[in-house]
């Protein structure tokens, strides 16, 4: 197996609508990853595409579209898919291009233009549930989010204001992150609980926005990457795991399949106490509580420890655990498979010392990005490590 | 010393114009048990990585890969979507087994094409929004349906502009084609009708395909022009199936007592989205071949390889592709199949399971049809459609219209 | 040396489009409306669960080998890659697993009343086995995790063989069951 | 199969109808804009220029896709809205596989002074008559009605 090392990255802004096309945001991306690792588009191998549903941009097999915009025109070009997961996932799959062997330099770009889609975003979600046995029901996306979050408070005994803490620190930690959407230094407790109520225990400010963006990453061989930089920064281990289809099968209080997929994570990285080890984590958090749920699902806290962590102010910035510094979904937007900008891109920039405002005191060397998809079920990991 | 990756298990449903009884997931599950089965290991402990190929809009689903794990053995563990053709989930196992995270990994990739009412109006739907689709018809829902009610924030429908009143199908595509390869190459209508009658009739031995026939080329000539010069016979009819492939590394083949069968080469390449400055030759699979022949150490393609399975979803495409892998020089390929040399027992065996004319147009599935008789010839397996002392196969897929994309495998007996 | 200095991303590339844009028509787009119709095939176990439901009863399948009662029934166990063996009547009551009050429509639009939703997980079947449905007969303030609930069928002339021929889950009193 | 039990009654109902109904809104994008804006007002094209390969990139991108490098303002250039056939094909069916009304004839036309083309709709009578090199030139729909759209293209002829 090869080393793989991350040499640039690049994002897009993300807003609600973006004048761009999928392909324009992608080269936008793209061209500031090349950039950032002072390559062209010849010294790149090979290319991984990541965006999930086809019914965002509403184009099928959207991948094929996106090709120029993604510096793959006449290379081997591959999309790969796990709905939200793909966040994280694209970069394995990128990873695995160059630890095979097969390619030396491999780019990654994902894209998402939710705007598209009328007349909203959630239009589209509402073909993501079983045709037979919940779509009849009309559901919406969101209750799925409420009835996990309602499960995960109950078990635990959890109050709202311990989740809206998630909320206000991402939202404030976004400030320094020029893409975000909804940073806001100036949101609270009370601005968060006192927002509409979507589906309870789901309310306005709870949620990410839907948005359009782009992210890319480059990764390539160990071999060459000094060529690139003196001070690169390496993929440690990656993990994925995808739990039944059958979500009204199992109890929704603890994700099982993210700490499957981050033990296996770890074990490829020699991680063997989580919380020690790891220096900051970018857990996904499209819903405030999910970020808590799954730092319980990436074994940084014990089973409902999570909550209390975030009250101690442990998660903060300039805490023990820094948890989501880039600002998060909550903060930055949350255009689903783009969103490798903050829980990938975030982890090599923090890596190496390049986050400027939102860069990490202590200098880190461990971090891990995890991303989470479908109908609940699916996780993907990804640890990064200096030197 | 790097690994080695083998091909140790194959498992594939029937194919056919449609399945009412079976749910997608039965289809799958069918495939996949059989392919464990084959090779004689237990899912849910042995395999470590499944991959499925799959496109939402095809499947009916959003996020299609929510619906994937049960099915194929995959609870709690490593499982993905590729989108794309079967090939390319091949290419991506082969890779996660480089890796060496994984010793053994299932590709799963199915058709159930029947539950899709609105087959064209899908394949509109992957063209360029801007440039392209606009102009197979109005941007109205045309018929049955009813629009939905619109928001007041969202942007009033346009009407189409001209006098149409229906879209028009995807596969003008293919026609413009097809009209370019005949005038460059100089092969002829009637010698890619002959490609149908071959494939049709090899259909006759494989006991999975579902639209073998016995017709003539004059019975081709005469079938109705859908996009001249492109004729009804000249398509592949669409069908359901399931092809599941498990792949492990030598040294867990070896154990497993299974006679090698190596994957030895694949590749893979996309040319530009935009439809109107593409080049039109197959220039992706003459560069996923490359990379092919680069990896497996393949210098004469022509005479090192015994037996070939190519794209022919349309029938030109089977000529345009042996060209493009460097089988046939640039007109070439219509002589050969004159020649009889792409027949059984010809000295280039193509299209031996009967391809897509034959068994039926599988969409994403097709790579791995295609794969899965390269796999039977070596493995001897071929009954009556057998090629003798076939040694190296290719098998080759495109991923359709309107795509510029495809890839190339090449399996080695061991 | 210049380059690591900065602070990443540098800039942020793309256009911001506000939403009155677009009414007021201050760019071009182009509008598609495609045509996604679908015809799925049931399967063999969604077929008698649906049929089970226009008679009035819920199925489940027994899983020997893991020892398991499923419902949604389905032909192959996920845990051991095995055929499901038997078929299972179960009760019509259940338990809430959980639940949401929702404001939202299935396009994201608000509505007045909440509609009060969750997974129930069916009596006779194994534990935290069940579906989605909707709660009735019950107010926001009285619906709770573990409540023991009850379906609520549609007339049997209305049923057409659908989730829906339950109407929705009513809280189970001493007397009802 | 593999299953144990299965149903045996033909008459059973064992589909489910449903689909994925959803409207989509394309913005024409950076490049897109430019070029439909152009239409609204004008009866010509406008192509951009690659300054690394000198390639006329017709329909106009924001960057060339061969040499990754981004177009600059200086390099749109107005192209005449005319061009030659370069393959065209006669199509009798619609997208659900049913027969047009009247045959449509679609052809990739060249555009004239650049290296791209556009697929377009030729106006015609003549299904048997031989496209291949005829000298085109689009029709649009009269100014102040046009949209902003490739449907501002009313056929070629």
């Amino acid at each position: 197996m090869k080393e793989v090392a991350v040499i640039g990255a690049g994002m897009t802004l993300f807003r609600r609508h973006l004048k761009e096309t999928g392909k324009e945001l992608s080269f936008m991306a793209t061209k500031m990853a090349m950039e950032d690792a002072g390559i062209q588009k010849d010294d790149i191998d090979m290319v991984v595409m990541g965006s999930a549903p086809d019914a965002f941009d509403g184009i099928h097999m959207k991948g094929e579209n996106l090709i120029d915009g993604s510096a793959a025109t006449g290379k081997p070009y591959v999309r790969v898919f796990n709905g939200g997961g793909t966040g994280v996932f694209a970069p394995i799959a990128g990873w695995w291009h160059v630890a095979s062997g097969v390619a030396d330099v491999c780019l990654v770009v994902a894209e998402e233009k939710m705007g598209n889609v009328y007349p909203h975003p959630q239009t589209a979600f509402r073909h993501i549930w079983d045709p037979v046995l919940d779509r009849p029901l009309n559901p919406n996306l969101v209750w799925l989010f409420a009835m996990e979050m309602n499960r995960y408070m109950t078990v635990h005994n959890i109050k709202k204001e311990d989740i809206a803490l998630v909320a206000v620190k991402n939202k404030r930690n976004a400030v320094g992150h020029p893409c975000a959407q909804l940073a806001d230094p100036n949101i609270t407790v009370d601005d968060v609980l006192n927002s509409e109520i979507m589906a309870w225990p789901v309310q306005r400010l709870d949620v990410s926005p839907p948005s359009d963006g782009a992210a890319a990453l480059i990764f390539c061989n160990k071999d060459i990457v000094h060529k690139f930089t003196d001070d690169p920064i390496y993929v440690a281990g990656t993990g994925w795991s995808i739990d039944s289809t059958m979500w009204t099968n199992r109890d929704l209080y603890f994700p099982r399949y993210v700490a499957q997929a981050a033990k296996m994570a770890y074990k490829k990285a020699g991680i063997i106490n989580p919380p020690k080890e790891i220096d900051f984590a970018e857990p996904y958090d499209p819903f405030d509580y999910k970020e808590l749920h799954h730092m319980e699902g990436l074994l940084l806290c014990k089973k409902g420890e999570a909550p209390i962590l975030t009250r101690e102010g442990v998660t903060q910035r300039d805490g023990d655990m820094p948890i989501c510094p880039s600002g998060g979904l909550l903060g930055v937007g949350n255009p689903i498979a783009a969103t490798m900008g903050q829980k990938v891109c975030e982890l090599y920039w923090q890596l190496a010392g390049k986050a400027g405002k939102r860069q990490i005191p202590g200098d880190p060397r461990v971090g891990v990005g995890q991303a989470w998809g479908d109908i609940m079920q699916m996780a993907t990991v990804m640890v990064l490590r200096r030197g | 010393m790097s690994r080695k990756v083998c091909v140790i298990g194959v498992g594939h449903t029937d194919f056919n114009s449609m399945t009412p009884d079976m749910q997608w997931k039965d289809i799958m599950y069918e495939a996949c048990n059989k392919a464990y089965i084959d090779a004689g290991i237990d899912p849910r402990k042995d395999v470590g990585s499944f991959i499925t190929c799959a496109e939402d809009y095809w499947e009916g689903f959003s996020i299609f890969d929510e619906f994937v794990p049960d099915q194929v053995g995959a609870l709690l563990r490593p499982c993905c979507t590729v989108c794309g053709d079967g090939l390319y989930g091949l290419g991506n196992a082969y890779m996660q087994i480089m890796t060496e995270y994984f010793d053994i990994v299932s590709v799963e990739v199915h058709s159930k094409i029947s539950d899709l009412l609105t087959y064209g109006d899908i394949m509109l739907h992957a063209f360029d929004p801007l440039f392209d689709r606009p102009i197979s018809g109005p941007t109205m829902r045309p018929n049955y349906g009813g629009s939905p009610e619109y928001t007041p924030e969202a942007p009033k429908p346009f009407i189409g502009s001209s006098d149409e009143k229906e879209r028009v199908h995807p596969y003008f595509l293919a026609g413009l084609e097809m009209q370019h390869f005949l005038r460059k190459t100089g092969t002829t209508e009637e010698q890619c009708a002959a490609v149908v009658v071959k494939n049709k009739r090899n259909a006759f031995f494989n006991p999975y395909a579902d639209y073998e026939s016995k017709i003539s080329i004059d019975d081709v000539m005469k079938s109705e022009y859908l996009f001249k010069p492109l004729k009804k016979l000249d398509i592949s009819p669409n069908v359901d199936g399931a092809v599941c492939f498990v792949l492990a590394d030598d040294k867990t083949t070896r154990k497993l007592g299974i006679e090698p069968i190596y994957l030895d080469g694949f590749g893979w390449n996309s040319e530009t989205p935009w439809l109107s400055t593409r080049g039109m030759d197959a220039d992706y699979a003459s560069k996923a071949a490359k990379m092919a022949y680069r990896m497996a150490g393949i210098k004469q393609p022509r005479i090192e390889i015994d037996i070939v399975e190519v794209d022919d979803r349309f029938s030109y495409k089977e000529l345009q592709h042996l060209e493009a892998l460097g089988l046939a020089r640039e007109g070439e390929a219509a002589q050969l199949l004159e020649e009889g040399e792409l027949e059984i027992g010809g000295s280039l065996p193509t299209n031996t399971s009967g391809g897509s004319l034959g068994v039926g147009n599988c969409l994403e599935a097709t790579g791995l049809q295609k794969a899965l008789e390269i796999i039977q010839q070596l493995r001897g397996h071929a009954a009556k459609r057998q090629v003798r002392d076939a040694e190296v196969g290719l098998a080759q897929a495109w991923r359709g219209i309107p795509s510029g994309s495809g890839a190339v495998a090449i399996f080695r007996r061991g | 040396m210049e380059k690591e200095k900065k602070s990443w991303p540098p800039y942020a590339p793309g256009t911001h489009v506000k939403e009155s844009d677009i009414r007021e028509k201050k760019l071009t787009y182009t509008w598609w409306e495609p045509e996604v119709q679908y015809s799925w095939s049931l399967g063999h176990a969604m077929s008698k669960f649906i049929q089970g439901l226009k008679t009035g009863k819920i199925y489940g399948i027994h899983c020997k080998r893991c020892k398991r009662v499923i419902v949604p029934p389905r032909m192959f166990c996920e845990y051991c890659f095995g055929p499901t063996d038997e078929w299972v009547e179960l009760k019509d009551t259940g338990v809430i697993e959980t639940f949401s009050i929702s404001y939202l429509d299935p396009d994201a639009r608000r509505i007045e009343e909440p509609i009060l939703v969750g997974v129930v997980s069916i009596d006779g079947a194994s534990p935290k086995h069940g579906f989605m449905h909707y709660f009735g007969e019950m107010t926001k303030d009285e619906i709770k995790i573990g409540m023991k609930v009850k379906a609520v069928w549609k007339p049997e002339n209305e049923r057409e063989g659908s989730i829906t021929d339950i109407k929705y889950f009513k809280p189970l009193k001493g007397g009802d069951d | 199969m593999g299953f144990l039990e299965k149903q045996t009654d033909p008459t059973t109902p064992m589909h489910w109808r449903g689909d994925m109904q959803a409207d989509y809104f394309y913005p024409s994008g950076i490049a897109g804009d430019k070029f439909f804006r152009h239409i609204m007002e004008n009866d010509t094209f406008l192509a951009t220029k690659c300054s690394k390969c000198n390639k006329v990139l017709f329909p106009p991108r924001l960057y060339c896709e061969d040499c990754f490098e981004e177009i600059q303002e200086m390099d749109w250039i107005e192209v005449p809205s005319t061009g030659t056939v370069k393959l065209y094909t006669v199509v009798t069916i619609n997208a659900h596989g049913k027969k047009l009304e009247k045959p449509r004839v679609i052809a990739f036309i060249d555009i004239d002074k650049t290296n791209g083309a556009l697929l377009g709709v030729i106006r015609t009578n003549d299904f048997n008559k031989d496209f291949l090199g005829t000298k085109v030139k689009a029709i649009f729909k009269q100014k102040g009605n046009r949209e902003g759209t490739l449907k501002d293209i009313l056929y070629w002829e």
